[in-house]
């Protein structure tokens, strides 16, 4: 099981040895490194999953080192080897593989290469302390080290105030998050006297479902979520994180770190079984954020952006499924995710390649031709992300609309309107960059190479058949993915539905799904609409879709200019005026007492003379009276 | 006794010597014949003797003052040889005076009876008037020695209708005698006798510069010639407080209520006063003037605690707060010749540059006079503060504090002078070897005595 | 007897007001010296005919004469020093007065003087006064030689005119 | 000269102290009133004398030799100071021209 | 003896360096002792010793010259004999004046240091106090930057202030011990102090303390001395000298007036978390690289006066753990911003930006050195922070909470100051900037090296604590 030990270590030592060697690193060599370090991880995480299948257990925990030891906080610098962090791992780094290889096509040219290598190694590391964690602080060094990567990645092309601006935004909005997990830990510890994964959970069920502290608790850590998953309110940032390169935000921003606080809660699931109001509210968070941020992608003309919105939107959905107590349906939607969305950015990123770093949607279109490649594994994921059968992103999305129906059926049309709303933007998308004519004129676009097309294939084979890892019941399959996380990840379990009303509800959503489809293409391809351009007013409603409802004018009015003020007030009124003069008034009080008292001295004997028979006067009455 | 007896005598040598031409002579004859004082003196330690029907009572507090005046009576003439290098008239007298001066202060440390302390009141302070009007032809000089006169004859006058009232009351001047009168009336003092006594402090409070007596302080120290201001703000400071502890150790402890709380308003008054006077002075002779009378304050406190050690720290914290000012003086004199006369405190501008070891002596007197460890000058603030602590002073103790840091601030400020670049060089500095020898011996005394404090039990 | 002394008081209390309050300094001197005559009559009424007088000679016979030298000698008699200003004036009678209130009021006898020793009629005579001073009272008159040795040095160091060093311009003003 | 001794018996001690209390503050009102230095010194005077004369009579009342002698004594240095205190003024006089005690206030602040 | 020579090596060399004509060759003297007791200090720490050193001092004043070290004053001795080495070594290649007198100022703050931090005599305490109080003086009066007279000035007198309040409590306490009075720590540990008295002699010993660190609102002088102040005056400064006020506090408050101390629990430590937010708002708007790490010091300083008060063994350990942390962190940020003033002429954000093109080493070591101020974890800031937020949150939800802000607002001014100094595009002043040389390792290396090793193995700081954790189990 210390085989374990590598799959963090091997991307460390390509950080490293891409970072130091970064002045020493010619070509691709850094890319291909990186790449086949990452690829090795890969590979023994994938030795790990059989290992681990032969020997039986469910889990193992390798211990590094004694990390923090005082009084009863012990904390080991240990990894957790169940079948959830095996899913992750696996996810981590199969995913990171495809993108790091993509990248070395992708990244050819820049002067920061290895630096991008070794910030991607770096990041790689980060996430696999993250999911392989034995314990909340490990996790949680994970956590923080994947916010790092991300700043850096944002800001890669740092000469760009805007970018480095989305970068630290990202951090910040990150590290708000981080304290409501760090306190949630803290108060876990508190709680349980450990943070270790196992030994909490133990304990755990000594704790009354619904208790205050179990509440609390859950609530906090879900804060910590909240900001890595880029949910409301935290989710601002995730579209501006499409300032980084755009491996990185299929890599980051789509496939595997904003996932981390999915992971995270499906980690906790025996914590959040407990807390049922939790759970509530994270279904209340994680549909209005499906909802809202699929709202937004309606109108959204850069081709990130669009995406960078969807991935909120389906972050949202694993949410509700988390919410739902369907942990490990959220999981699966995370990994055909890690799929369709991964692709769905690499295939972005052969078209910003091919069009020479455009990115505005209403600029390109009739690409199909020219793109073939990047055109049908786009397809392919479109078809993914809207759910359309067979393709994996159907059977994630179908089992977390079914258990909102469990649920409430309320709940279930709601997800379903999202649903049909994130079709009708993937395909505005799709019809917008690759169908009609080519709207920009003098570029030339071609098919990206080979470097890069394949991880788009192997993608674009995944998010098509990574359904098949968890075939419902209802079509004969015995759900395997689920279950195999069963022994890490404690799902509620529902009421079953029978499968008459599930065969209905699917109906209804395909029938629904074709006429969006259908819609879209009238839309953008018959009447071949494009999208008006910024100068353009637009009614209300429209416009304020357009501008993302202005939360981020929200955020800027609310909390950064007060936090500006507040700053601009301290200092200015209480350090300057209050503080800083209270202590030199002292001193200025003191000096002009003291400017007075050599005023006294005149000079003048018969002043003098006067000074002393006034003193001697005032000490006899003085000692005469008392 | 025969030490005193010495003194008068060399004193009277030294003016006979002012008929030599050869004037170099007179700063090595007058600091060897206190030598021989200082040895003199030390022979009776140990043992206590009264003279002259109980006159005067010589023990080991009075040998102790007497033999710190005299060392520092001899810092003070070896100085002198230079200072008075270009002098050429009555050398011999001012060195006369002064070691008359000193024979005065034998008596202030040493009077069992109110007459002698009166006596060595008079026979110090006269000397002072005439030493202060050195110069004769500086108008300055004549307006301190004069302004000196007039307050201190006032001062005489008061101190006396005090001694006055005082016999009056008890028939004697004997100040046992006058102790066990006072404690008949058990506290209920009649007021003649408390203005009398009232009188009596004010007048050696004159001495000390306590507020609000001090006002001659200021002007006399800066009109004075320097190193009469030195000899001023030295012996005579020490000599004051010598008295001052005498008068109440063996005359009137414990001091009666009303006194007490008097001197307690003094103190008050001197280290508010003293602090917030030296605070923005720019003429350095009458910043050490001010901070002379807050040090004033600070032994007040060690003498109001009356604790049994208040003499040792007395006689410590006047002796290392002499062997600090000094090293000060010289230092101003060599930085006032380099500056065309100028007495500001601005002549301290660029010495840290130009003679840097000067200058680090020169911080370190200052640290010892702001109180600053391990320099002596801090153990002794530490001792009275112990002192006053112990008695339950808390609060003024606290206010002295306070204005102790204000004190720092403008002990600082002249640091901060001397680091302070100055625009151009007029002239070098000149140090003399013996000079510069003093300067090192006093400032490596300062933090001696600091770092391997002592107390003579006394 | 008590005559005497009332006419006595009377005198000295007119004349130390005279002293004060006179234009001329002259005047002033001759109402001091008729002061300490009515003074050393006090003393002889005291009993104390050796202080009586020494006083007479030390401060009639020699120091008021020293103070009409100097003042003749120094043209001072018709040198024309202004008044202090009328509110100095008033502050100064003030401060005057009320230290003599607050002195009546502190010196009243509220307790009983005992006399120390019975009543001697001798103890101002000059046998009993030269006895105490040479016999108890040796030192301090030995060490008050000390005392005129350093007044003469004083005056003679003021007095005497140095060939060396021309009179200085007076200091600036301020400086 | 038998009246004469016995003076001291019959008028009130509290007559001579209020006498040189008197004098005493005349002697102050001097110092404070006047601007001729050279009236200063004889107020000044005055005081010392007032001292005398309480201390004699203290003395006399006390049958106590020690008074008279300190009386003697104060005459002494009254006697010195004075000489001391007019040489300075004669310099003062050579030096500024004049005597008027407003004069000496260049020692300030 | 061993503690004798710790203290002794730099006074010696102190004093000779003092003498020394040459610029290089004082140095070279200053650094080679630096190192010696540097490697002292490890073999003491190896090898603890268990007796310390004694001797007789002031006799009539029952004060003994003696050093002894526990878990407190070991950390705090490491941290100092640590960084000073990288202190004189920042000097080197720079033009200084009087370089001789400058290294023997430090070395002497070096001594009086080491001496704090062993005495266990409050009143030789206090001398050493006052004696490292005094070479930092002028260290910064004659080698600091613009307007230094004044600022140095009022910096000294508001520390030497609270020392001043300092001394009466030593005083008052001194004179409470029985039978011939002593100063030994020892006897005031076994005072038993009305409750009344601890109350107001709490803040009498504090005030020092909440100067020296600083605590709100006692922290006016420290932003213009950091900012005017010479790198090396800036290290000591920030590095070891806020260290003092720490463990003069834990020196002081908690074994002698614990009752003071939980009296004035929350009110200190809600001042601390009130600097905490206050120092960190501030920062936002700071215009200077200098300005702002002075800030952020405060922040992170506050929140361990906060954690000192809460006074569990996590807050205590963090505590102390931070104290290296900080220590090192902020020197490394000191000599940073040093570099960056040397490199581009100034430390106003608005001079500055893109030096990344230029020195892009340099940008990494910055941004390393940044991340440990934010306590990312695996470096040393995040052990320190995450155990002090623990204790606050076991004493109140809230206070963690407060205390936990600095996690947020640190990364918002930090990070906004490395944007504004490395990102960005190359501005054409600085075209013949250039990146870090030789000298420049050396210092930074082992600093960051330290920042991370020491986030990746906190276990032996937290071992060499448990040494002697004893004096603060006699608190509680």
């Amino acid at each position: 099981m210390n085989l374990a030990l590598l799959v963090p270590l091997l991307p460390l030592l390509g950080f490293l040895i891409t970072g130091l060697g970064y002045k020493k690193l010619k070509h691709n060599q850094a890319g291909i490194i990186a790449s086949m370090l990452v690829a090795l991880s890969f590979i023994v995480s994938v030795t790990l999953f059989f290992i681990l299948k032969s020997s039986g257990k469910d889990s193992a925990t390798v211990t590094l080192f004694n990390w923090i030891n005082i009084g009863s906080l012990n904390i080991p610098f240990a990894f957790l080897i169940d079948h959830l962090s095996l899913t992750m791992m696996m996810i981590v780094t199969g995913i990171g593989t495809l993108i790091h290889i993509y990248s070395i096509g992708y990244m050819h040219g820049d002067e920061r290469v290895n630096s991008f290598f070794a910030q991607m190694n770096l990041f790689t590391f980060s996430m696999l302390l993250l999911v392989m964690g034995s314990n909340y602080l490990v996790l949680f060094i994970g956590w923080e080290g994947v916010g790092l990567c991300s700043y850096l990645l944002i800001g890669f092309w740092y000469k760009n105030p805007a970018y480095n601006y989305a970068a630290r935004k990202a951090f910040i909005m990150n590290r708000i998050g981080d304290l409501g997990f760090i306190l949630g830990i803290l108060l876990l510890f508190f709680t349980f006297k450990s943070v270790t994964f196992s030994e909490v959970f133990q304990q755990a069920g000594a704790l009354q479902t619904g208790s205050t502290t179990i509440t609390l608790i859950t609530l906090l850590l879900l804060v910590g979520a909240l900001g890595k998953s880029a949910q409301i309110p935290l989710y601002t940032w995730l579209p501006d994180a499409m300032a980084g390169p755009t491996p990185v935000s299929a890599l980051i921003h789509a496939a595997t770190m904003v996932t981390a606080g999915i992971y995270m809660i499906a980690r906790s699931s025996i914590l959040y079984n407990l807390a049922p109001v939790t759970l509530e509210v994270i279904v209340v968070i994680g549909l209005a954020t499906a909802i809202f941020a699929a709202i937004i992608g309606l109108k959204q003309n850069d081709i990130k952006k669009v995406l960078a919105y969807s991935t909120v939107s389906q972050l949202g959905y694993m949410f509700l499924a988390l919410g739902l107590g369907a942990y490990s349906t959220a999981v699966f939607h995370v990994t055909t995710h890690a799929f369709f969305k991964a692709l769905l950015f690499l295939g972005a990123g052969s078209v910003i390649h091919a069009m020479g770093g455009e990115q505005d949607i209403r600029k390109m279109g009739g690409l199909k031709s020219k793109l073939p490649v990047t055109y049908l594994t786009f397809l392919a994921a479109t078809l993914a992300i809207s759910g359309i059968p067979p393709f994996s992103g159907f059977f994630s999305k179908d089992m977390i609309l079914s258990k909102a129906f469990e649920q409430n059926p309320m709940l279930y049309a709601l997800a379903l309107g999202g649903a049909l709303i994130t079709c009708f933007y993937m395909f505005r998308l799709l019809y917008l960059v690759f169908f009609g004519e080519n709207r920009t004129a003098n570029v030339h676009p071609h098919e990206s190479p080979k470097v890069m097309t394949v991880p788009l294939m192997i993608l674009a084979v995944l998010s098509t058949l990574g359904g098949f890892l968890n075939i419902p019941a209802l079509l004969g399959g015995k759900l395997g993915f689920s279950s195999y996380l069963d022994s890490a990840v404690t799902s509620k379990s529902g009421e079953e539905m029978n499968h008459t009303t599930e065969m209905g509800l699917i109906a209804l959503s395909l029938v629904l799904l074709a006429i969006v489809i259908y819609w879209a293409y009238n839309t953008f391809v018959k009447k071949a609409e494009v999208p008006a351009g910024d100068e353009v007013q637009l009614p209300a409603f429209q416009k304020a879709v357009a501008n993302k409802f202005y939360v981020d004018e929200l955020y800027r009015a609310v909390f950064e200019k007060p936090l500006a003020s507040l700053s601009v007030f301290l200092f200015k009124k209480v350090e300057s005026l209050i503080l800083d003069p209270a202590v030199n008034n002292i001193g200025r009080g003191t000096a002009v007492l003291g400017a007075l008292t050599r005023k006294l001295q005149r000079g003048n004997i018969s002043f003098y003379l006067f000074a002393m028979v006034a003193g001697i006067l005032l000490f006899i009455v003085f000692i005469l009276i008392i | 006794m025969s030490a005193f007896i010495f003194t008068v005598v060399l004193g009277i040598i030294v003016l006979y010597l002012g008929f030599s031409k050869n004037k170099s002579i007179l700063s090595p004859i007058s600091a060897g014949g206190l030598v021989v004082s200082l040895v003199l003196s030390l022979k009776d330690w140990g043992h206590q003797s009264k003279y002259f029907h109980d006159m005067i009572l010589i023990d080991n507090f009075s040998i102790a003052f007497n033999v710190s005046m005299i060392i520092i009576t001899i810092l003070i003439f070896l100085f002198a040889l230079d200072y008075y290098e270009t002098m050429e008239n009555h050398v011999a007298e001012l060195y006369a005076l002064m070691i008359f001066g000193l024979t005065g202060t034998f008596l202030m440390t040493s009077f069992s009876n109110l007459i002698m302390l009166f006596l060595g009141i008079e026979i110090l302070s006269i000397p002072l008037y005439i030493l202060a009007g050195g110069k004769k032809y500086s108008y300055r000089s004549n307006e301190a020695s004069f302004k000196y006169f007039i307050m201190g004859s006032f001062a005489t006058a008061i101190f006396l209708f005090g001694i006055a009232l005082v016999y009056g009351a008890s028939a004697t001047f004997y100040l046992p005698e006058i102790k066990t009168f006072i404690a008949q009336f058990n506290g209920h003092l009649p007021p003649m006798l408390l203005v009398g006594l009232l009188f009596i402090v004010i007048g050696v409070a004159f001495k000390i510069a306590a507020a609000p007596f001090h006002f001659w302080s200021p002007d006399v120290y800066e009109g004075a010639p320097t190193l009469v201001t030195a000899f001023m703000a030295t012996v005579v400071k020490t000599a004051g407080f010598a008295a001052f502890y005498r008068l109440l150790g063996i005359g009137l402890l414990p001091l009666p209520v009303q006194i007490e709380k008097a001197l307690w308003v003094m103190t008050f008054l001197t280290l508010l006063i003293g602090n917030l006077g030296a605070l923005r002075q720019s003429n350095f002779k009458r910043l050490l003037a001010y901070s002379a009378i807050a040090h004033s304050g600070f032994l007040m406190l060690a003498v109001l605690s009356q604790h049994e050690s208040s003499a040792s720290v007395l006689l410590y914290y006047t002796f290392v707060y002499s062997l600090a000012t000094i090293p000060l003086f010289i230092i101003f004199i060599l930085a006032k010749r380099a500056s065309d006369g100028l007495e500001e405190i601005l002549i301290f501008r660029g010495l840290y540059k130009e003679k840097s070891w000067i200058a680090i002596f020169a911080i370190i007197n200052l640290m010892s006079l702001a109180g600053i460890p391990p320099t002596s000058g801090f153990m002794a603030k530490y001792q009275v503060l112990f002192l006053a602590i112990n008695k339950g002073i808390l609060l003024t103790s606290i206010f002295a504090i306070v204005m102790a840091i204000i004190g720092v601030y403008y002990y600082f400020f002249v640091i901060r002078e001397i680091f302070t670049e100055r625009g151009q060089t007029t002239t070098k500095m000149e140090v003399t070897k013996l000079n510069a020898a003093l300067i090192i011996i006093c400032s490596i005394g300062v933090l001696a005595t600091g770092i391997f404090m002592w107390q003579i039990p006394i | 007897m008590v005559f005497l002394f009332y006419l006595l008081s009377a005198v000295m209390v007119i004349s130390g007001l005279f002293v004060v309050f006179s234009r001329s300094p002259i005047n002033s001197v001759l109402s001091l010296i008729v002061c300490f005559i009515a003074m050393a009559g006090h003393y002889i009424l005291l009993n104390s005919q050796f202080l009586a007088v020494v006083h007479l000679i030390v401060y009639t016979g020699a120091i008021m004469v020293l103070f009409l030298f100097v003042i003749m000698l120094l043209n001072l008699n018709r040198a024309t020093i202004p008044q202090k200003t009328s509110m100095t004036r008033v502050a100064a009678v003030v401060a005057g007065g009320l230290f003599f209130l607050v002195m009546v009021a502190a010196t009243r006898l509220t307790f009983e003087i005992h006399p120390r020793y019975p009543f001697s009629s001798k103890i101002g005579l000059v046998s009993e006064v030269g006895k105490a001073l040479f016999h108890e009272f040796l030192l301090p008159f030995e060490v008050s030689s000390v005392l005129f040795i350093s007044a003469m040095i004083g005056a003679m160091i003021f007095g005497k005119k140095d060939k060396e060093s021309l009179p200085q311009p007076p200091p600036k003003e301020g400086a | 000269m038998k009246d004469i001794t016995s003076a001291i018996q019959i008028i009130p001690l509290e007559h001579y102290i209020l006498l040189c209390v008197t004098l005493f503050s005349i002697g102050l009102l001097g110092i404070l009133f006047r601007r001729n230095t050279i009236i200063i010194l004889m107020s000044i005077e005055l005081m010392l004398n007032s001292v005398n004369l309480l201390v004699a009579a203290f003395s006399a009342y006390h049958s106590d030799p020690a008074g008279q002698v300190f009386v003697f004594f104060i005459m002494i240095v009254a006697a010195a100071e004075v000489a001391v205190g007019l040489s300075i003024l004669v310099m003062m006089k050579r030096n500024v021209d004049s005597v008027d005690i407003n004069l000496l206030n260049r020692l300030k602040w | 003896m061993i503690l004798l020579i710790l203290l002794l090596i730099p006074f010696i060399s102190g004093l000779a360096v003092a003498f020394f004509k040459g610029t290089q060759a004082a140095r070279t003297f200053a650094v080679a002792s630096a190192i010696l007791n540097l490697v002292i200090t490890i073999f003491v720490l190896v090898n603890p010793v268990s007796e310390g050193y004694s001797a007789e001092w002031i006799g009539f004043m029952n004060i003994q010259f003696n050093l002894a070290t526990d878990g407190i004053s070991l950390v705090m001795i490491l941290l100092t004999n640590l960084l000073f080495p990288f202190v004189i070594l920042a000097g080197w290649g720079r033009s200084q004046r009087n370089v001789p007198m400058l290294n023997s100022l430090i070395l002497l703050t070096q001594a009086a240091l080491n001496g704090v931090f062993m005495a266990q005599n409050a009143f030789l305490f206090y001398v050493f106090w006052e004696l490292a109080l005094i070479p930092v003086y002028f260290i910064l009066l004659v080698w600091g930057g613009d307007d230094r007279k004044s600022i140095t000035l009022r910096f000294f007198i508001y520390t030497l202030a609270g020392s001043l309040f300092l001394l009466f409590g030593i005083i008052y306490l001194y004179q409470l011990t029985p039978g011939s009075h002593t100063t030994d720590f020892s006897a005031f540990n076994q005072l038993q102090i009305p409750e009344q008295t601890q109350t107001w002699l709490f803040w009498i010993l504090f005030v020092a303390f909440a100067i020296k660190m600083p605590v709100f609102p006692f922290h006016t002088w420290q932003p213009p001395t950091y900012k005017m102040a010479s790198t090396q005056g800036a290290m000591i400064l920030a590095g070891v000298m806020t260290k003092m006020g720490i463990y003069g506090a834990l020196r002081f408050l908690f074994p002698i007036v614990p009752l003071g101390v939980q009296f004035w629990q929350p009110v200190v430590i809600i001042l601390g978390l009130i600097g905490v937010i206050y120092a960190s708002v501030i920062a936002f708007k700071h215009t200077n690289l200098k300005t702002m790490i002075a800030y952020s010091s405060m922040a992170h300083i506050s929140l361990m006066a906060a954690a000192m008060f809460v006074a569990n063994e996590y807050a205590v350990k963090g505590l102390l753990f931070q104290v290296m942390s900080h220590g090192i962190t902020i020197a490394a940020l000191f000599y940073l911003a040093c570099l960056v003033k040397e490199k581009t002429g100034s430390t106003e954000f608005h001079q500055l930006g893109g030096l990344k093109n230029k020195a892009p080493i340099f940008a990494i070591l910055f941004l390393i050195a940044v991340l440990g101020s934010i306590a990312l974890p695996l470096t040393a800031g995040f052990v320190g922070e995450f155990l002090m937020i623990a204790g606050l949150f076991q004493q109140s939800f809230w206070y963690a909470l407060f205390g936990g802000l600095t996690m947020i607002l640190g990364a918002i001014y930090m990070l906004y100051a490395y944007q504004r100094v490395m990102l960005g595009g190359q501005k054409p002043v600085f075209e013949k900037v250039t990146d870090l040389n030789r000298l420049d390792y050396i210092i930074l290396i082992p600093l960051l090296v330290l920042i991370i090793g020491l986030g990746v193995f906190p276990q032996p700081v937290f071992d060499m604590i448990k040494i002697a954790g004893s004096a603060l189990t006699m608190a509680h």
